[in-house]
Order: C-alpha cells, then structure tokens, then sequence
C-alpha cells in the first residue's frame, strides 16, 4: 500500500513539472461560481513545497502500519492543498482550504492520543479562520464581482478605504490563525502533540505554510505591497502596516519562544518552536521589500525543511520507545547515532548556526528589518533566537544526550531506515541550502517580478547578497569543515588516549557513587528556572486558555439561558405567541 | 593565506593566554593576594595537552570540544584584526556582522552537546544556567550591533571600521551603545558579575566538570582564542579597529582591563538577577542609543 | 324600533360584537384553561366566533339561504354562497382537528393519567 | 397528467391503504413507493415544460380548485416527491425491522401529508390553500403520534395545539381579506391588496405573518418545534423538516412577495429570522437528545432561509433556494440514518452516534453534516456562500458577520457530534443497514456531493424560481385566469 500511495503522490509532481510553470484551466460551477487554476511563481514554489514534503512523509510512513483510509485522507489532503497554491480563484482556494481543513481533521482524529477537546479546538479554530476567510472573499466580490484573483487585484483599489480595510483584516485573521499567531494559537499545540507522530509534520511544516501562502497571496498579490504602502504610510523605511505585522510576529515569536523552553512533551516543544519560527515569517511579511518578501519565502523553505527533519526524527523515537516526554527519554545517542546526528543537524539549522541554511534564512530575515530600518523588531528577533538556543538543546539533550531514564531505553536500537531516509535527504537539503544560499535567489526573483517589486542581485550559487553586506556560504561552510578536521586531526594525534565508553555512572558527583536509581537526567526539568525571571515568568504565566475557556464557559451559558425558553411547556408557547401578536399588532398599527 | 592564519591563531593563542594570566593575576593583586603567574594559565595548558589519560563519554563527548574549537577560529579569523592591512582580507569578505553573532554561539552549543554527552547533571546544571543567561546577555550586545549596523548601514565590519575614520570613532558618536555592548562583554568573558555558569565555588565545577586532559586543553585554549577575537571584535567596532600589532594590544588591553575592573567590583548574580539586570539596564541605555539612531540619526 | 334592529348595520354591528364576545370567551379559555379538552372546547369556541362572524357579516337583511334547488334561476336576492361554503368546509376540518384531538388527548390519558397540557413536559431539554 | 393528481392521487391512495393492508404488507408499501415515484416522475417531467401551467376543475361550482404550477413551485415540488420517494423507499426497510402494527396508520398520514403540502404550494386559492394547511396539519400532527406512545401522543397534542391557534389566525385572515375584497384568489388579492384599509392591511399581514410563521417555526412562535421533533419517529422528523417546514415556508414568503409585504416587513423578518437562527444554534449546544438537537438544527437553518428569504434581493434568494434544496436533502438523510441508530439501540441520547460501527452509516452521516455546516465541496457550501454573496452584494455586512459567526456555534455541536462518532474509545456496535437503505443514503449522499460539484445542476432552477417568485406577472396570469 505504501508503495501505490508512494507512486500517487509522485503523480501530482509529475503532473505539475509536465505543466512547466504554465498552468491555466478553468471549469464554470454556475454562472458566478468558476473554478480555475492559475500558476505563478509563487503558487509553484509552495506547490512543490507541499508535494515534496507529502512524499518525504510517505516514505516515512511505510514502516509504519498506516490504514488504507488513512493514506487516502492524506493523498487528499495534498490534492487539496495542490489546489490552495494552484487556485486562480476564491472559490477554488477556499474549496481547497476546507478539503484540508476537514481531511486533516480526520487524519488528527486517527490518533490514539487524541481527545474530543483537542479535536474540537481544531476543528473549531480552522472553521473560524475559514469563516473569515469567506467574509473576505465575499466581501471583495461585492466589489469586484467576480471571485477571480486578477480581477479582484485590479479592482482593489477602487473600493472604498474601510472596505479595504476590512478584507486585509479578515484575510489576515484568517491565516493568522492557520500559521498560529500569538493569541489565535490556542489550537496548535494540543492538535500538533496530539495528532499522528508523522501527520504532525505535515501539519507544522506543510498545513502552517498554506497560512504563509496566504498572507502572501493577499499582501503581495490581491492588494499589493505598492497598496500597503499607499493605504497605510511610511514609517522609517518599511510600511506602518508591516511595522505593525514585524511586532505581531515578534511578540509571537518571543512568547512561543519561552513556552517552547518550559514544554515536557516533545512535540508540544516542537509546535511552539513552530509557532515561534512562523512568527519570524510574519514579521518581515508585510514589509513590502524585496527582502521582506525574500526572508519570508528563504524562511518558509528553511523552516518546513526543518520542522519535517525534526517531527520525522522525533516520531520515529516516539514510535521506536513508545516515550514522547523529555522524562522519559534520553541517553539514546549511542543507540541511535543517525537519528542523532540527523536530529543535531535540525536544531542546529533550528537554531540559525552557520554553516548550515537555518542561517541562510535567518540572514535575509535580518537584514529585512535593516532595510526597513526596524531596530526594534530586528532586536527582537535576534533575541528570540538567542533564547531559541534552549529550547534546541533541551531538544537534543532530553532526547539523546545525558542518562536513560528507564531500563528499556538502553535495549533500543536504531530506527528503521524508512525514518532515516527522508531525514538524510532533508538534512542535505540543509547543507544544500548552507552551502548555496545564493542558490534559492533565484527561485524568489521570479516572485518578486510577479509583486512587482525589485529583484535580489544574484552573484553566485554560494553567495547571499544583500543591502548591508553579504556572506559566501560556500566558503563559510568550507571553511568550518577544513578547520574542524584540522583540530580534529590535531587533537586525535596528541598522544594522550581517551579513555572510550566509560561507564556513564562514573562521573564526578560530590564524591557520591550514582546508582541506578539516582536521577541524573537533569534534561526535563529545565527551563522551569526560567520562572525566577521576572519578564519571562510576566510571559509564562499568562496564557491564551483561560480567555477561551472563560469564552466557551460563556457560551456554554448562554446556550443554557437560551434553552429555558424550550422548556416544553405548550400552555406557554400558545400565550406567547398570541402575547407576541398583540405586540406586532399594537407596534404595527401605530 | 593558510599561513595568514596559522599566525592569526598562534597570536591570538599566546595573547589570550596571556590575557587570561594577567586577569588572574590582577584579580588577586585586587583581593589583596599574590596570584599566579600570567603565565600560569600557558602552562596549565601545555600541561594538559601532554596529559597521556583523558576520560571521554563516546565520539560526541570527543567532538564537543572540537566543534567549539572550530567555531572559536572561525570567529576569529572572520574578524579583521588589523585596520588598513591585506591581512586576512579576503577572508574576512566572505563574512559579515551577522554571521559573527552567531559564530560566537556556535561555541556554547558544542560545549553543551558534550557536556551533555558526558551526562554529569552539574554540568548540564552550569551548561543551562549558561543558555539561560546567554539570553540576558545577548540582548544589549545585539542591540549595540543593530545599532552600528544601521547607523554605518552595512553589515562588513571593514565597512563599519572605515567609516569610524571620517564619523569618529563610534566610541564617541554612540556612546550608548558601547556601554551596552561593553556590559554584555563583561558577561561574555565569564567576569563577575555574570559568571554564574562556571561557578567554579558553588556548582561543583559547571560546564568544564567532565573534561579533562586534552580536552580541557582544548576548551582552555579556544577560550583564550575566543577572548582575543571578542576584544577584536569589540574595537573594530567601537575603537575603529588597529592599524598595527602595538595599537591592536593597547586597544584590546585597555578594553579588557576596563572589563576585568568593572568585573571585579561586583559580586556573582544569580541567573535570574544577571538576566532581570542584562534586561533593564544594559536594554535601556542600548535601547537609548537605537532609538537616538533610527529616530534621530 | 324593529326597523332599527332590521337595519344591515345594526345586524353587523351586533354579530360582530357578540362573536368578538364568543372569541374573547374562547381567548379567556386558552390563557386560563389547562385541560386539554376545556383548551379544544376553548379553540373550538374561538372558532364558532369566527364562522358566526363571517357569516354574518356576509348576511344582508331579506336574503335567502343560497340554495338552488332547480325551480328558481335566478341567483338574485340570496347571500354570497362562497362563505358559507368556506365555514362549511372550516366547520368539517374544525371537527376532525377536534376528533384527532381528543383521541390523542384520551390515548394520553389512558397511558400516563394526565390530562393537564402544562404538565406534558416529557419532551423537555 | 392535470396538477390536480399531485392532490388525487396522494387522498385515493391514503383512502386506498387499508384495501391495500389486506392485500398485503408488501402491496401497501409497494403502493407508497409505487405513488411517490410516479409523482417525482411526473414532476421531473415538467422541469422540461415552459411555467407556469394551470390545471382546473370543480368540486361544487362555484367551488373549484385550481392548481398552478410556477417555477417557484416546481422547485417544491421536486423537493417534495423526492423527499416522499425517498422516504417511501426506507419505510420499505424501517417496517421489515421494526414493529410494524402501525403501518397502516402510517402510510395514510403519509399519503395525505404528500397531498396536504403539494396542494398547499400549487393551490392558487387562499381558502385552498388554508384546506390544505390543514390537511398537511392533521397529517402531521397524526404522524408524530402515530406509534401511539407516551412521547409521540405528547407531541401530537402539542403540534394540535399549536396548529389550531395556527388555523385559526389564518382563517381569521382570510376571513378578512374576503371581507375586504371579496376574493380568495390569490392573484386578485395580490393585485387589490393595496385597496384594503391599510390598518385592517396590518392585521391580516400579522395574522398570516403569525399563523404560517408558527407553522414554518419562526422565533418566537417555535418553542413548540423541538418537542414535536423529539415525541416524533426520525423518519417522520425527515418528512417535518424536508417537507413539512418548507411547505410553510413557501406559502409564507410566497404570500409575501405576493402581496407585496416585502416592502414593510423585510427587517422584522431578517431579523426573526437571526434570532431564530441564534437562539437555535446555541440551545443546540447543550442537548442530550438527536432528535431534539436536529431539531435546533433545522431551527437554525429556517433561520437562515428565513433572513436570505426574505432580503428581497434575487441574489440572495437564488441562494436560499439553493440552501432550501440542500438542506432538505441533508436533514432528510441525517433523519433516515439516527432512524437506523434509533430503531438498532432503542435510545435517542446523542451518544448512539459514538455506538454503532458502519463506515457506510459513518460517511454518509459525515456528508450530511458537513454539507449542513456549509463545508465544500458539499452542497450546503454552495447554497451557504450564495447567500452571503447575495448579502455582499447588497451590502449587508451584518447579516453576513452574524450567519458566519452563528455558524462557528453550530459547527460546535455537530463536530461534537463527529469526535463522538470517531471516539476509538467507545465500544462500537456493528448496526445492520438494509440493502434499501444502502440505495436511499448513497442516492442522498450522492446528491449532496453532486450538488456541491455541479452546482448548476440546481442553480438553474433555483434561478428561475426565484424570477418566479420576484416577478410574478405570469403567475398572476394564470392564477387570475381562474374563475372566481
């Protein structure tokens, strides 16, 4: 089964490279209603993106007893999708939108671990962000008449400011939500820890991206960054609008940030980093430079790369010891050394460290901001980023480094080599994209032409350009290389010799012997110290579930209060209705 | 070029020794001790280097310190050490401003995987207390660096270096910044008051617990690399660099002098207090000296 | 004075007057009865309000019933047949809605014991 | 076929059903199937026909009947004979598994409830039309009881109740529009209803207003519905809710634009009609019982029709049919399918949708729901974005704010509903379905699905209904040409 779905989701690639960037069909619904698909640069990078990814995760799945339904559900889901960045249309977009919203629904709810709640925060927030969704869309055809991407694009700028207004909040609401803006994130990460270990990645590398897709959609092509600016003003370089998007995305990313740090489950861990790295898109999004545009884009290819590589690896050990907690892991790098290495090598690219293409990405992130002369949003992404470096490595640590926390973790062997497979091509992707981050430049510029904005000088594969300086990937990650080996080699040759596989009890330990029964994997507790901090405490301990359990609680209510009035009493019903008409009457006859 | 090089790290190896002998030495001449030698901390580690036992924890625990090692010289062959001069030039080209803040954490991260291979909670212990500052610590430092990125609107350090010749030195025309960057360093260099992650009283021994032999070796003498590059870094930003050997170590001396007699004054703070502190004050004068450039630049 | 009482306003005004009472009656019944039978003799006084109503309005003095019984041909000098045709056919279903209601109203009866509209709150939330 | 067998054929056939029973269990519920297909049968037959036609006869002179058929109707009327098939086609599963001591009862309240709401939307005569309110009330009130039982006995008494203040506002009306013009045609009365009195005018549009809008469960006149719905067999809920309801509904608003009330009265409708659609969807939140939850449900989704029914804008009312047709199909398959769950676990709590085990039931459920929510690419989608796309173009935001908002709260309980049924905790029952139920579901599911794919398929008919409706000249035409 596997296989055949390996094969089908192939087609859909095939299908879109046989097309060759020019795809333009169109199929008439009703006399209103068509439904076209309309390629642009921008809608084939993203299509790719997806496409690809589903593949990498189907190889993953095949070690895994996955149900035909399931297979299915997901072959959908990427169709789906196909159709969101391949949309000519509102009406086709929005078709997609709810195919994936309703088919990842099913997917989420295959898993064992999943709860009603969690199931229904999702469902609900996705059907939210769609609602807003078709209040836009509708709301634009009220004036441009037709749901056509172009048509609505060219008539933009005729409607009036408020409605303008409008649809870019709507829109924005919408795929914020998707994404997981701070505030409308309440449903990430319970619907990412809890869904299938694999459907996971799909959902944080691929299902947040369509957010991202969006966003772009709307910025860059429906309204245009040239009508941001018109609509919204200059501050410093950049637009207010994307002044105010920059710290949107900011404050997301700070505040995912430190949650991430203090997360127990890995992969609650690994959503709130998702939700954090999205806000780093976010922030450079609504800029309206190219190298806004261009941060954006480097950091969605970086981030999906990443957060597929990591939800891979993590699935695998979840599915390997059946543990998915930092206190109950660790000490499994001698057990499995590649998934070790490969995780290492996605939190390091995680981390932005050079030489791999977290970087690269991070780079044009920054300099973004400098070109729009945002300080403070630059410093608050760096700052975010330095706190990153926690979160990474209790992420490596909890999980591979220090001690076993149970007997079993010390039986493990290594993953099937199902697992390993998309994690070693997507590692290489990582220092593919290190070692030539020029390399991409080149499929952002036909982007940039398509929102008319100026393109990225591009020198060559292993260099970045940029407007304040650039750095020579290839060299750096050569560099790294020739020097690591050098003291390497320098160190292996000192005559001294290591003493290899000690036991891991027999370390320094306040002159105490460890037994087995002393912990010593320190891993799961950290981050907890990060309460003692004043401002990072003010950000842990406040949180987006009491506003809405108070709003469900208040529903809940008011459903009650409601649902007196049906208490089945007839006698009632009669007089109120005729009490009813008398008031009609009277209001009427005056 | 290779050779550029070799010199580039033989000189940073023996200044930082040096550096870090004369800190020790100054510090107990300040407590009113006698103190080691500056050469004391040279010795130790040829001592170690020629240990014939080492204790290692597998091939990770192996690495660790290589990878810090490596990002220690490529921080410091990225960094221009001499105004003026072809040296090392096409080198320090390929990188930028950027790429250095990041470089300069690439160590902490290989120090912390190997540690965390060794698997001694106390080392983990000083190992997250010193993540855990690092965002404290980062802070002002990168508020100064976005500073003089935008004010000299270039990331190249050559650039920013070249333009503190005819804007003055950017000691002078953003003395804000500098006392941020200033303070972060006094963190970076693991001085008083920040150097709660080696708390070499109270935690045992922190990070450095499991290594020994050769690989203490090599985490002291990257760390005294790493020294002399940050100092490098931190006068090509703010001292517009040195255009020769005797105007590099009068700069960088005066600035580590001034770290170690800011250092010495105050007592160790928790890592709450380092990071409550980093935050308000060094932010606030950082953040000061930003808004003066974006807004009134 | 009899003249007075021939006259078609005072016929109306008294009809109207008496079957509003009738209706107000019936009115009283549903907001103050609970018994499903008193509720239907209620509806079904309301009911006899409206067809005395109707057709009375509909009555002008010195018509005839409209009846054809073949002899006279010519349709003058009787009353509109389309409301009496219209109250007959009301009458009817009025009467099987009255059947159909009691029937259910004496099955209830027999199954539970009640015969108390507002006390047939079974189906509640 | 003259129209006028869309009234004979359903009352021969309901007086024919005890003859039927002796032939047989299988002649009576071939008879019913074998009606409801010739009249869907006749009726696709027309949709190829130029509207409106006129079908004539006398019962007693001057007491005739007359039937028209316009494009508004036609578009009932398919909806109906389809519902009728439909439901026809389960009873011939439902009384082989179940009890079936009532069949008899059944099939003449069926038979006459087609006849009742058929003639109700082809009747061009107000008086007519009230017979057949009447005869569609009698069915239906009989119908909820027709098992006899506590529940169902409460519920019929509770809808005669209701029906007869119904009927007596509505007689009352039309007593006074005969005693202001002198006509029960409704195209005369269309045409003269200006020259009423305008104060006696308030009233007659109240009472009309009161008695259809009780019937078509309108806020506030609807706290009766849910018990009618919850004492009452799902099967029959299916006919309350595809058939029953929406034939009020037509009479309602096709008095409405008719009598020209759309000018006074669109905002007090709308905004009942929000009411009615909020209130519903979240009293839904907090209930234990299906059918009494379905029965906020189709609350809910009259509320809609009633808020785009009434805008006056073609748009929005193409739409509204469109979510109409959508959305009877829906509930009638969401009815048919809890009828299986009811009959197989004996219980009407809403955790029976986490008990059975069927993928078929399971999908098919699921394809009802979600067309309900107006998720694509189903059908409700469709009708759903017509709507608001009819507001938009009209430009009225609130009503769009308010149907998407509203809409969040009834995606609440329904994908409760859904997490319930996909709970791997629950301990699951296999549920036998019948192999006419496996044709009934899939053709209604099918329909959704199509509908939601092809949408011209219906949004042609929805279109000429609604021109039907909003330019009326040809059907007052023909409802004048009857002699009166």
């Amino acid at each position: 089964m596997n296989s055949i779905f390996l094969l089908l989701n192939l087609l859909p690639i095939l299908f879109l490279y046989q097309f060759g960037g020019d795809l333009h069909v169109s199929l008439s619904l009703t006399k209103e209603f068509t439904l076209s698909l309309s390629q642009t640069p921008l809608g084939t990078f993203f299509a790719y993106l997806s496409l690809i990814s589903f593949l990498l995760v189907t190889i993953a799945q095949k070690s895994k007893k996955t149900s035909f339904s399931y297979y299915a559900l997901q072959f959908l889901l990427s169709i789906a999708m196909l159709a969101i960045v391949l949309a000519g249309d509102f009406i086709t977009f929005f078709i997609g939108w709810e195919i994936m919203t309703w088919s990842s629904y099913f997917l989420i709810s295959k898993s064992s671990d999943i709860d009603t709640k969690s199931l229904q925060k999702y469902i609900l927030f996705s059907l939210a962000s769609a609602f807003s969704l078709i209040a836009g869309m509708v709301i634009a055809y009220s004036f441009a008449n037709s749901f056509d991407f172009n048509v609505i694009q060219n008539s933009f700028h005729t409607m009036p400011f408020n409605i303008k207004v409008a649809l870019i909040v709507l829109f924005s609401l919408s795929f914020f939500t998707k994404a997981g803006v701070i505030g409308l994130h309440y449903w990430v990460v319970d619907t990412y820890s809890k869904a299938p270990d694999l459907f996971s990645s799909i959902l944080s590398a691929v299902m947040s991206k369509m957010g991202i897709y969006g966003l772009f959609l709307v910025y860059g092509h429906l309204v245009g960054y040239a009508e941001l600016k018109d609509m919204f003003g200059v501050i410093l370089n950049g637009t207010d609008f994307g002044y105010v998007l920059g710290w949107i995305g900011v404050i997301t990313s700070i505040i995912a940030t430190f949650k991430a740090i203090t997360q127990d489950e890995v992969k609650r861990l690994l959503a709130y980093s998702s939700i954090a790295q999205l806000g780093y898109i976010i922030a450079v999004i609504g800029m309206g430079t190219s190298f806004g545009v261009a941060g954006a884009m480097y950091h969605t290819l970086i981030h999906t790369i990443i957060k597929l590589l990591l939800f891979i690896n993590v699935a695998a050990i979840v599915a390997q010891t059946g543990k998915n907690k930092f206190s109950e892991l660790g000490g499994l790098i001698y057990r499995t050394p590649v998934s070790f290495v490969m995780l290492l090598i996605g939190i390091i690219a995680l981390a932005g460290m050079p030489p791999l293409g977290g970087f690269a990405s991070k780079f044009m992130l920054y300099n973004a901001a400098i070109d729009s002369k945002f300080a403070l949003i630059l410093v608050g992404m760096l700052f975010s980023g330095a706190a990153s470096f926690l979160y990474c490595y209790k992420l490596v640590y909890g999980i591979y480094l220090g001690h076993p926390t149970s007997k079993d973790l010390e039986t493990q062997k290594e993953v099937p080599i199902s697992y390993l497979i998309p994690q070693v091509i997507l590692a290489l992707l990582l220092v593919a994209t290190g070692a030539f981050p020029g390399a991409f430049i080149k499929v952002i510029n036909p982007i940039l032409i398509e929102f008319s904005l100026n393109t990225i000088p591009y020198t060559s594969m292993g260099v970045m350009q940029s407007a304040v300086g650039n750095f020579n990937g290839l060299f750096i990650i050569s560099a790294f290389v020739v020097i690591f080996v050098f003291i390497l080699l320098l160190i292996w040759r000192i005559k001294s010799k290591a003493k290899n596989n000690l036991n891991r009890f027999d370390i320094s330990y306040c002159g105490e012997v460890p037994s087995k029964n002393t912990q010593l994997h320190y891993g799961y507790g950290f981050g907890t110290d990060l309460y003692r901090i004043k401002f990072v405490n003010a950000i842990l301990k406040r949180s987006s579930s009491p506003f809405y359990e108070a709003l469900a609680t208040q529903t809940k209510k008011t459903a009650g209060l409601l649902s007196r009035m049906y208490y089945g009493n007839i006698h009632n019903t009669m007089i109120i209705i005729l009490l009813f008409f008398s008031a009609l009457y009277f209001i009427g006859v005056n | 070029m290779i050779f550029q090089i070799i010199l580039l790290i033989m000189l940073a190896y023996v200044v930082g020794f040096i550096y870090m002998g004369l800190y020790r030495n100054i510090t107990a001449r300040i407590q009113g001790r006698y103190g080691p030698t500056v050469y004391q901390t040279f010795y130790d580690s040829i001592k170690l280097f020629s240990k014939k036992n080492s204790v290692s924890y597998g091939w990770m625990f192996y690495l660790g310190p290589v990878i810090m090692a490596t990002g220690a010289v490529l921080t410091l062959i990225l960094v221009p050490v001499f105004s003026d001069s072809d040296f090392l030039r096409s080198v320090t080209t390929q990188g930028n401003l950027f790429l250095l803040l990041y470089l300069m954490v690439l160590g902490p991260l290989g120090n912390a995987l190997a540690v965390g291979t060794g698997g001694n909670p106390f080392g983990v212990m000083g190992v997250v207390r010193g993540l855990t500052r690092l965002i404290g610590l980062e802070l002002p430092f990168y508020i100064a660096v976005v500073g003089l990125i935008i004010a000299s609107n270039s990331s190249d350090i050559v650039h920013i270096i070249d333009l503190q010749k005819t804007t003055g030195l950017n000691i002078l025309v953003h003395p804000f910044l500098f006392i941020a960057a200033m303070i972060s360093m006094v963190g970076f260099f693991g001085a008083s008051p920040f150097d709660i992650p080696g708390a070499p009283q109270e935690v045992y021994s922190g990070p450095r617990t499991e290594f020994s032999g050769k690989f203490l070796a090599l985490l002291m003498s990257q760390g005294s690399i790493f020294a002399f590059a940050k100092l490098v870094l931190i006068i090509d930003l703010f001292l517009g660099g040195a255009d020769s050997l005797w105007m590099l170590v009068i700069k960088t001396f005066a600035i580590f002098i001034t770290i170690i007699f800011i250092g010495i004054v105050y007592g160790r703070y928790k890592v709450e207090q380092a990071v409550d502190f980093l935050m308000k004050i060094p932010t606030l004068i950082g953040v000061i000296g930003l808004v003066r450039i974006i807004w009134f630049g | 004075m009899l003249d007075f009482f021939n006259s078609n306003e005072t016929i109306h005004f008294i009809i109207t007057v008496g079957s509003m009472l009738l209706f107000t009656i019936g009115l009283y019944g549903i907001f103050t009865q609970k018994n499903l039978v008193k509720v239907l003799i209620s509806f079904d006084i309301m009911e006899s309000a409206l067809f005395l109503f109707f057709i009375g309005l509909h009555y002008n003095f010195g018509l005839v019933a409209p009846i054809v019984d073949g002899s006279d041909k010519t349709f003058t000098n009787m009353v509109d047949p389309v409301p009496q045709a219209m109250i007959l056919t009301t009458i009817v279903i009025g009467l099987a809605v009255l059947a159909l209601g009691l029937s259910f109203g004496i099955e209830y009866f027999r199954l539970t014991g009640i015969n108390d509209i507002s006390k047939m709150n079974e189906l509640r939330d | 076929m003259s129209l006028g067998y869309y009234f004979l054929l359903p009352v021969i056939f309901s007086f024919l059903t005890p003859y039927f029973r002796k032939l047989g269990t299988s002649a009576l519920r071939g008879s019913s199937v074998f009606l409801t297909f010739i009249l869907f049968v006749q009726t696709l037959e027309y949709t190829g026909v130029s509207l409106p036609q006129i079908s004539q006869f006398s019962v007693a002179p001057p007491i005739g009947i007359a039937f028209v058929l316009d494009n508004f109707s036609l578009l009932f009327l398919l909806i109906f004979t389809f519902s009728g098939f439909m439901v026809s086609l389960y009873m011939l599963w439902y009384f082989k598994a179940n009890d079936n001591t009532n069949e008899t009862r059944f099939y003449v309240f069926f038979n006459m409830l087609l006849a009742g709401s058929i003639g109700m939307i082809l009747s061009c005569d107000i008086f007519n039309v009230y017979i057949f309110f009447e005869i569609t009330g009698i069915s239906s009130y009989a119908l909820a009881a027709y098992n006899k039982d506590k529940l169902g006995l409460e519920a019929g008494i509770k809808y005669l109740i209701i029906g007869s203040i119904a009927s007596i506002f509505i007689v009352f009306a039309i007593m006074l529009i005969y005693l202001q013009i002198g006509t029960v045609n409704i195209g005369l009365i269309a045409q003269r209803y200006s020259e009423i009195d305008p104060k006696i005018a308030v009233l007659i549009a109240l009472m009309l207003f009161i008695g259809f809008g009780t019937k078509a469960e309108l806020f506030p006149m609807n706290f009766w519905a849910p018990d009618i719905y919850q004492g009452s067999s799902s099967h029959v809920n299916g006919l309350f809710s595809a058939i029953v309801a929406k034939s009020y509904l037509f009479v309602f608003f096709h008095l409405f634009y008719l009598f020209g009330l759309n000018t006074k009265y669109t905002l007090l409708i709308m905004s009942l009609g929000a009411i009615t659609f909020l209130v519903s969807e979240f009293t839904a939140l907090n209930q234990k019982d299906i059918k009494r939850l379905f029965a906020y449900s189709t609350l809910g989704q009259l509320g809609i029709l009633f808020m785009a029914l009434a805008s006056n804008s073609s748009d929005t009312i193409s739409g509204a049919l469109f979510h109409l047709a959508s959305h009877s199909i829906s509930k009638l398959l969401i009815f048919l399918v809890l009828g299986i769950l009811i009959s197989k676990f004996k219980s009407t709590k809403i955790t029976i949708v986490g008990d059975f085990k069927s993928l078929f039931l399971s999908i098919v459920l699921i394809i009802g729901f979600l067309s309900i929510l107006g998720i694509p690419p189903f059908s409700g989608f469709i009708g759903k974005i017509l709507i608001l796309k009819g507001f938009a173009l009209s430009h009225n935001y609130i009503a769009i704010a308010f149907i998407l908002l509203v809409s969040i709260v009834e995606a609440v309980y329904f994908f409760r509903l859904i997490a319930l049924m996909l709970d791997k905790k629950r301990t699951k029952t296999s549920v036998p379905v019948g192999f006419v139920n496996y044709i009934v579901l899939s053709v209604l599911a099918i329909l959704i699905v199509l509908f939601g794919v092809y949408p011209s398929l219906l949004t042609h008919y929805t279109d000429l209904a609604t021109n039907a409706l909003l330019q009326p000249h040809s059907y007052l035409q023909f409802a004048l040409g009857v002699g009166l």
